[in-house]
């Protein structure tokens, strides 16, 4: 177990490394300066300008600063934001999209479970329809359009919900729900395929002949087996989540750090395009590791060994 | 029973002849894979009503946007933010084709009847006063021409990069999901801004973005049921009788999986559709006057309140796109999953 | 002798997209206690779907129970609430499945799966339930009970896992057991462990057994009384004598014909010609006419009904009827008939 | 609530029948309004909650004035702090820091300004001309990596050229050549370059903000990176800000300001949203006071004729930029048949529906003034659109160039009112002229510098914000080899009138007038180099209980100093 992770810290370690080195590289063949005002300065000044920040060096080099500065856990500062250290920026801006995250995805993750099963265990009835439904439509509309709804009928009409802002728990509720219509139509319908799936098995046979409860059968049985495919969906799906909606932080002016990104690479403020990808690539592989072994905990076939199995 | 007894006669108990042939008879017709798969499509009536729609959707996306007199590019902003009117149904007054509106303080207006315009749009016109019945069908093109795009690509290199992976297992396993988590690590945004420099903005940029990032979730759900399958007796089996790998992944593993397959394919038909209109919300979508449905509900997103029918209309033709796709996905999986097969 | 589970002219049928199945066409047989019946026949004969109605475990979405009654206890299992059968399954009548490899739940440790049902049926405590569970475990011949209970099914080769679905199965000492085809899916030798500690259990815990089975070197081994299944009916029934020795039904004879004994040599081993009936459009007359090499026009007109050849035996087929002419059973069932003590060969 | 309500009322009666006994005869028309179920009363009630909740569309980069190029860091830095002059109400510039308006030397290259004496610091130290030099000093430092500073400084301020020029070599003495000095504690004295007619309007501009040595120097790195970390001696103190990542933050009065007793508001909320649609629905659901400057029209349409919408022209002019190294716009004639087609009129009124107007001029209206003149009155506009004209000019330069079709490749942003109006004027140029085919390519921000730079474009749209209150922030852009020409345009006459402009005619304001005006005619009909489509209009919504609620045509954009919130009718 111990040289297995270890291993897997050493891929986790490699694999950031190359993100990071390829988004480099990709990053720099964008064009246009991180100046804000490159419009209206002269050549020379912009010359002055990036002299500066090292921008005049051939990319290689600019690449070994960059990772030489990485590993000394400096990323360095933003272009935009008065050089304002990155790290400082990623701790102010990935708190409420972690929030908001998290709490999307565990109510999405529950209300598609329970969704996806009861279409199962009432299949090709009208309950089984109705969920379908529900989790299709989730999917199907465009996130602005749903989250603008949400805040124009329940926001400003109904007044049930504050329209906008970051500044306490009420302030979450409508964003969560916006973000949540993703994670619940995707565990939706993964639930109900592997549900269908498990219950046509001979052990659920065997445990309704054991005179199991249809909820022992339901989830004793078939819930945790039908669980494992879905959680390498949910995994990557949490990450994608926690890294921010641009939309949802848009429309609910929540300082995300999904906002952030974006405007990053529009801008070309390059050492917070880095700092982020970085931080999202970590957050990927971490959570991929943590499927992994939560696989191995849900689902004891694949036991987590030294490599070969 | 009994009326049956007393009808026997001694000259029924001679031998007969029965033609050999004749006990092979089957009733149940023989049918090859697709014929069988098909016919149990058909019996899902939700999936043949999906499928039908589909095919009228595509139908419409070419043939619609001839069946107005209006070009989907052709502007006159004289007749802008026009809502919809439909001949014969305009006096209809609680159909949405009235040709009225309302103002923010509940009042509702006629802006045909104020801008005194004769012609009638069926959709209504867009903010440039272009048809949006036009747009919705070419938009609607577009939309699935990418969605198809991302969904092949998908399906082709997400499938056997997912089952090699899954199927070698070991070294090769373990650099190849190494590289998946490298892809995914790269931001598509990134890699869009950069189509759109190295190629000409518009639609190929979008498609090649969506190509390389894309795959992704269909190798690790294909990797995971090929790791499930890996051991199982009928793989054992046709390994022993002496399978190539290749034949393996996709004769015996590939058939098995066509319902996660499926699934998955008919996520990304509308990740594809909504990853576009995310990049029209951003500003990086389609290039004007080129329409796909994310560039027109995003146009009708700000419009939500003044004029709701630029947002419905095409928010409409996405969900019931995505559910059509959705429902039929669910008939081809029931159809195709071998292990449900009586 | 004590009817404990009576069966009443049982029809079931499946609805699939191809039409209606009629699997199973009014099927009665009784279970005596302490006694163990074999029900033999061709896959799609319809055993497991009999027994699979005992415990009403068929899918429900497709399958539906035309008529005919299982009694147990006095009461018709196929009237119960699915609450109340839930308290007969795994307590009075339980089950063993064919595969064992895949009839346990892989994500669920041994132990927990065989104390299921002692926790639900006995109410016993976490703690008394583990112990039986080891206990069980080791009536089933498992080494080191204590540390395999807390295992998982992957740990266990195909033999032990059959012990394992046995344990469960065992475990409230039900009234009924019901085996389907429970030593198919191993190999010889596990086979006949496995067979000799059903028999062993039985004599133990005094259960009745209800054995599916399309062998019949396993039927003799283990049967005190059998059942005949064709195209989705008994075609014969008696005790494991009579139908060895004394079989009525032409069917009987293929099936005992097409079985090795000391006295066949490879080339005399028999197969019956052609395929089982489609069951979606049930021959007029009797289901096994086509395959039937002494087929009289009665078979293609009318179904046999039941003619009596002792008290214990049954068999359903024209050639028993006054007026049949006499036909010679094949070599190999003749042979049987001369070993058979009771009767008189031929008629 | 009911209760809240009561006490509130009962708070407000309190305030207005003192306030109304201050005013003669007040108490019949208070009790009149009341039994008219509240209906308009002419006097401006003051409410007892003097909170004003803004909406911003974008956060603060910066909160140092040396530093700042940002439109929001603008709006704040003039909020908390002060330059020598600022602009008022009427959009006059008027002193600030300083005592009076600036004396000037003959020739008008060196300025000599009083400061008051009773401006203050936070910390309590006096505002000083050495503030204003350590502040100047500081932009311009290539230590301190300012766009703004050199930009504003080189070829204008004394010396700034020079120090630019050594670049990270510049000792702190170079530095200390730059043309302001500290006559005395109270007293400035600026050196130019050149006369420079619209200097005043520089001294308002934050980059040219005092800044407090001693409190700078102290701070080091932390300086400006949060409220904690500034010094103020503007009308309000910023008591919220986490930094340049804050979403929310905000203004109180600052009680030492000098003319602390004319502000009457208490406190500014802000907050950020990004999202026009979301902006307006804070608004309705009245969370917030002013929402950002909303564009679509869609949105807009909702409020037209409403008295929360409040438009105003901006300076901002865009235009549409032909590029003369694509040999078919070095010809004349396709270069005005595209300048003579587009409907302009049907652009500003049916597409952008925003209040902006149809520019045939590249000066903006209602922004440089001569002696009360505006640059516009008595201006000729020059190629209004003539669809007739358009393609005889069109066939005409086909002709000359021998070709049939003529395919240019359009380069314009990726917001939604620029692809409108790309895709508008698309429509109205191959409509309108044969043979012609625009394909648009719609690119971030960032991107449409970089080929603007690079000139890889036949057509681009762009436009242009003012730095200062002069023509001469439009006219100098288009020089040969100017570094905002970049469309490969050249003309000795335009050079030579706008460089006698910036030059000789200096000090004469009427005849450098006209000489921009000559340049202006020949940049837009002679040469017809580019097209003028619009000036743009700003639309804001404010809640009618905000009164006095100032924009300006520059930085700031808004000024809070004069707001009152009254009580509504509501």
């Amino acid at each position: 177990m111990a040289k297995y992770l270890l291993q897997r810290i050493v891929y986790m370690i490699l694999t950031l490394f190359i993100v990071a080195s390829v988004t480099f590289f990709l990053m720099k063949l964008i064009p246009g300066t991180p100046f804000n005002s490159a419009e209206k300065l002269t050549p020379q000044q912009l010359h002055i300008m990036q002299e500066k920040y090292g921008l005049n060096d051939p990319v290689p080099i600019q690449y070994v600063h960059y990772i030489a500065n990485l590993v000394k856990g400096d990323l360095g500062v933003s272009f935009q934001f008065d050089n304002t250290p990155v790290t400082k920026l990623l701790q102010i801006r990935i708190g409420p999209s972690a929030v908001l995250g998290i709490q999307a995805m565990i109510l999405g993750a529950l209300i598609g479970i329970v969704l996806g099963v009861v279409a199962a265990l009432k299949q090709n009835t009208w309950v089984d329809y109705g969920s379908t439904f529900i989790a299709v439509v989730g999917k199907s509309i465009p996130s602005f359009i749903f989250a603008g709804l949400l805040q124009y009928y329940l926001g400003v009409k109904l007044g049930w919900f504050p329209v906008m802002f970051w500044k306490g728990p009420e302030y979450t509720i409508m964003p969560t729900i916006a973000l949540a219509m993703f994670p619940i139509s995707i565990t939706a319908r993964f639930m109900r395929t592997e549900m269908v799936e498990v219950l046509g098995t001979e052990y659920i046979t065997l445990a309704k002949a054991k005179g199991a409860s249809y909820w022992q059968i339901s989830v004793k049985h078939a819930l945790r087996n039908a669980l494992i495919p879905v959680v390498t969906v949910l995994g990557p799906l949490a990450v994608g989540l926690m890294t921010g909606s641009l939309v949802i932080e848009n429309i609910f002016g929540i300082p995300g750090i999904g906002e952030q990104f974006v405007k990053a690479i529009m801008v070309n403020d390059y050492p917070v395009i880095m700092g982020t990808n970085i931080l999202f690539a970590a957050l990927f592989v971490v959570i991929i590791l943590v499927v992994d072994i939560l696989y191995g905990i849900i689902d004891p076939r694949i036991r987590i060994s030294g490599g070969k199995s | 029973m009994l009326n049956k007894e007393t009808a026997i006669s001694k000259d029924m108990f001679a031998p007969a002849h029965i033609d050999p042939s004749k006990s092979e008879k089957i009733s149940k017709p023989s049918l090859n894979f697709w014929q069988d798969s098909w016919l149990r499509v058909k019996k899902n009536k939700g999936a043949v009503l999906s499928l039908v729609i589909i095919v009228i959707v595509i139908f419409l996306a070419f043939v619609g946007p001839l069946l107005t007199p209006y070009k989907f590019d052709t502007q006159n902003t004289k007749n802008n933010n026009l809502p919809p009117r439909i001949q014969g149904l305009e006096n209809i007054h609680w159909l949405p084709f009235d040709g009225t509106l309302k103002r923010k303080n509940g009042t509702e207006y006629n802006p045909y009847e104020i801008r005194e315009v004769k012609e009638y749009y069926w959709f209504g016109t867009d903010g440039l006063g272009r048809d949006l019945f036009a747009r919705l069908w070419k938009g609607t093109q577009i939309s699935l021409f990418i969605a198809f795009m991302a969904a092949l690509v998908d399906m082709l290199i997400g499938v056997t990069y997912g089952a090699i992976s899954g199927y070698l297992g070991g070294r090769v396993d373990s650099v190849m999901q190494r590289i998946v988590e490298i892809i995914v690590g790269i931001p598509n945004l990134i890699v869009v801004v950069l189509m759109i420099l190295v190629l000409k903005p518009g639609i190929v940029p979008i498609i090649i973005a969506i190509a390389l990032t894309g795959w992704t979730s269909m190798a690790r759900v294909v990797r995971a049921q090929v790791l499930k399958f890996k051991n199982q007796e009928f793989v054992l089996a046709a390994k022993t009788l002496g399978a190539s790998n290749g034949s393996i992944i996709f004769k015996h593993m590939i058939p098995n999986m066509f319902g996660v397959i499926i699934i998955n394919t008919m996520f990304s038909i509308p990740n594809a559709i909504f990853f576009e209109a995310f990049l029209s919300f951003i500003g990086l979508g389609l290039q004007e006057p080129n329409a796909s449905l994310g560039t027109l509900v995003n146009d009708g997103y700000h419009s939500m309140i003044a004029f709701p029918y630029q947002m419905i209309i095409p928010s409409i033709m996405i969900a019931l796109i995505m559910v059509c796709f959705n429902l039929v996905a669910d008939g081809l999986r029931d159809a195709f999953d071998p292990k449900m097969r009586d | 002798m004590e009817k404990i589970l009576q069966i009443k002219d049982l029809n079931i049928s499946f609805h699939t997209f191809a039409g209606e199945v009629k699997a199973i066409r009014g099927v009665s047989f009784d279970l005596f206690k302490g006694e163990t019946l074999a029900i033999v026949g061709e896959s799609g004969s319809g055993k497991s779907v009999t027994t699979k109605s005992i415990m009403r475990l068929l899918p429900e979405h497709n399958s539906e129970i035309k008529g005919g009654q299982v009694l147990f206890d006095g009461k018709d299992l196929t009237k119960l609430s699915d609450k109340q059968m839930q308290k007969i399954r795994g307590k009075d009548i339980s089950m063993i499945f064919q595969d064992p490899m895949t009839s346990l739940n892989p994500t669920m440790k041994i132990g927990n799966q065989i104390m299921e049902p002692l926790i639900k049926h006995q109410n016993m405590s976490k703690g008394a339930a583990r112990e039986r569970a080891v206990e069980l475990l080791r009536l089933v011949g498992i080494p080191k009970p204590e540390i395999r209970v807390d295992q998982y099914p992957h740990q266990f080769s195909g033999g032990m896992r059959q012990r394992v679905v046995i344990a469960i199965a065992l475990a409230c000492n039900p009234k009924v057991l019901i085996a389907d085809e429970p030593t198919t899916a191993l190999d010889v030798t596990i086979q006949a462990q496995i067979l000799e500690l059903m028999k062993d259990l039985q004599k133990k815990i005094d259960t009745s057994i209800i054995f599916i089975t399309h062998d019949l070197g396993v039927v003799a081994n283990v049967a005190d009384r059998v059942a005949v299944m064709y195209g989705g009916k008994i075609v014969e029934v008696g005790t494991a004598d009579e139908i060895f020795y004394n079989p009525k039904h032409p069917y009987t004879w293929g099936l005992i014909s097409s079985m090795p004994d000391m006295e066949t040599n490879d080339e005399e081993l028999y197969s019956i010609p052609g395929t089982p009936p489609d069951l979606l459009d049930p021959p007029k007359g009797d289901a096994f006419a086509p395959r039937n090499p002494y087929v009289m026009k009665i078979d293609l007109e009318q179904e046999p009904p039941f003619f009596k050849v002792s008290d214990t035996h049954y068999a359903a087929t024209w050639l028993l009827h006054p007026d049949a002419p006499k036909v010679e059973p094949p070599e190999a069932v003749k042979r049987r008939q001369s070993q058979f003590p009771g009767v008189k060969v031929g008629k | 609530m009911k209760k809240s309500k009561l006490s509130l009322l009962l708070v407000l009666s309190l305030v207005l029948s003192m306030f109304l006994a201050a005013c003669s005869g007040g108490t019949k028309n208070e009790e009149k309004s009341k039994d008219e179920g509240k209906t308009k009363t002419t006097e401006e009630k003051l409410a007892a909650d003097q909170t004003l909740n803004v909406l911003e569309s974008a956060e603060i980069p910066t909160m140092d004035s040396a530093k700042n190029q940002d439109t929001m860091g603008g709006i704040m830095l003039n909020a908390v702090n002060e330059g020598l002059f600022r602009l008022d109400e009427n959009q006059k510039i008027v002193p600030a820091a300083a005592e009076s308006m600036p004396k000037y030397n003959e020739d008008k290259t060196v300025i000599t300004i009083k400061l008051r004496k009773d401006a203050k610091w936070s910390n309590g130290d006096p505002v000083t001309a050495h503030d204003f030099v350590f502040g100047w000093q500081r932009a311009l430092d290539p230590k301190t990596a300012s766009e703004y500073g050199p930009y504003f400084m080189e070829d204008r301020i004394k010396n700034a050229s020079e120090i630019i020029a050594k670049g990270e070599k510049a000792t702190p003495e170079d530095i200390k050549t730059l043309g302001i000095k500290a006559l005395d504690d109270y007293t400035l004295e600026i050196d130019l370059v050149r006369p420079l007619p619209y200097i005043e309007s520089y001294l308002a501009f934050y980059t040219f903000f005092p800044q407090n040595q001693k409190y700078v120097e102290a701070q080091g790195d932390k300086y400006a990176t949060d409220a904690a970390h500034i010094l103020f001696n503007g009308p309000f103190k910023m008591t919220k800000w986490d930094g340049p990542t804050a979403t929310e933050w905000a203004l109180e009065k600052n009680d030492t300001y000098w003319n602390a007793k004319n502000i009457t508001l208490k406190k500014v909320n802000f907050n950020v949203s990004k999202d026009p649609q979301a902006s307006a629905n804070a608004f309705e659901a009245g969370e917030v006071d002013v929402t950002p400057k909303l564009a679509q029209a869609a949105i807009l349409s909702q409020y037209q004729g409403s008295e929360e919408l409040l438009t105003y022209t901006e300076p901002s002019v865009f235009w549409l930029k032909m590029n003369q190294k694509n040999p078919a716009f070095q010809n004349l004639n396709i270069r005005k048949a595209i300048a003579l087609t587009v409907d302009k009129n049907a652009l500003v009124k049916d597409v952008l529906a925003n209040g902006s107007i149809a520019a045939d001029y590249i000066v903006p209206k209602e922004f440089a003034f001569n002696n009360g003149k505006d640059f516009r009155d008595g201006a000729a506009t020059y190629m209004k659109m003539n669809k007739e004209e358009a393609k005889k000019f069109w066939e005409k330069g086909l002709q000359e160039l021998g070709q049939k079709e003529l395919t240019f490749t359009y380069v314009g942003q990726d917001t939604e009112s620029s692809k409108k109006t790309d895709a508008f004027v698309k429509d109205q140029l191959e409509k309108t002229l044969p043979g012609l085919k625009i394909n648009i390519e719609s690119v971030p921000f960032k991107i449409r510098i970089d080929r603007e730079n690079k000139q890889d474009y036949d057509l681009l749209f762009a436009g242009w914000g003012p730095d200062y209150a002069d023509p001469m922030t439009y006219m100098d852009l288009f020089l040969t080899g100017g570094q905002n020409n970049r469309m490969s345009y050249s003309s000795a006459k335009y050079d030579e009138l706008v460089k006698a402009a910036q030059t000789t005619l200096g000090a004469k304001a009427d005849e450098r007038w006209k000489a921009l005006h000559d340049a202006e005619k020949v940049l837009l009909e002679d040469d017809a180099a580019i097209v003028p489509m619009y000036q743009r209009a700003a639309n804001i919504l404010v809640n009618p209980k905000v009164k006095g609620l100032v924009t300006h045509a520059m930085s700031p954009d808004m000024d809070f100093q004069h707001v009152k919130i009254v009580e509504t009718n509501k």
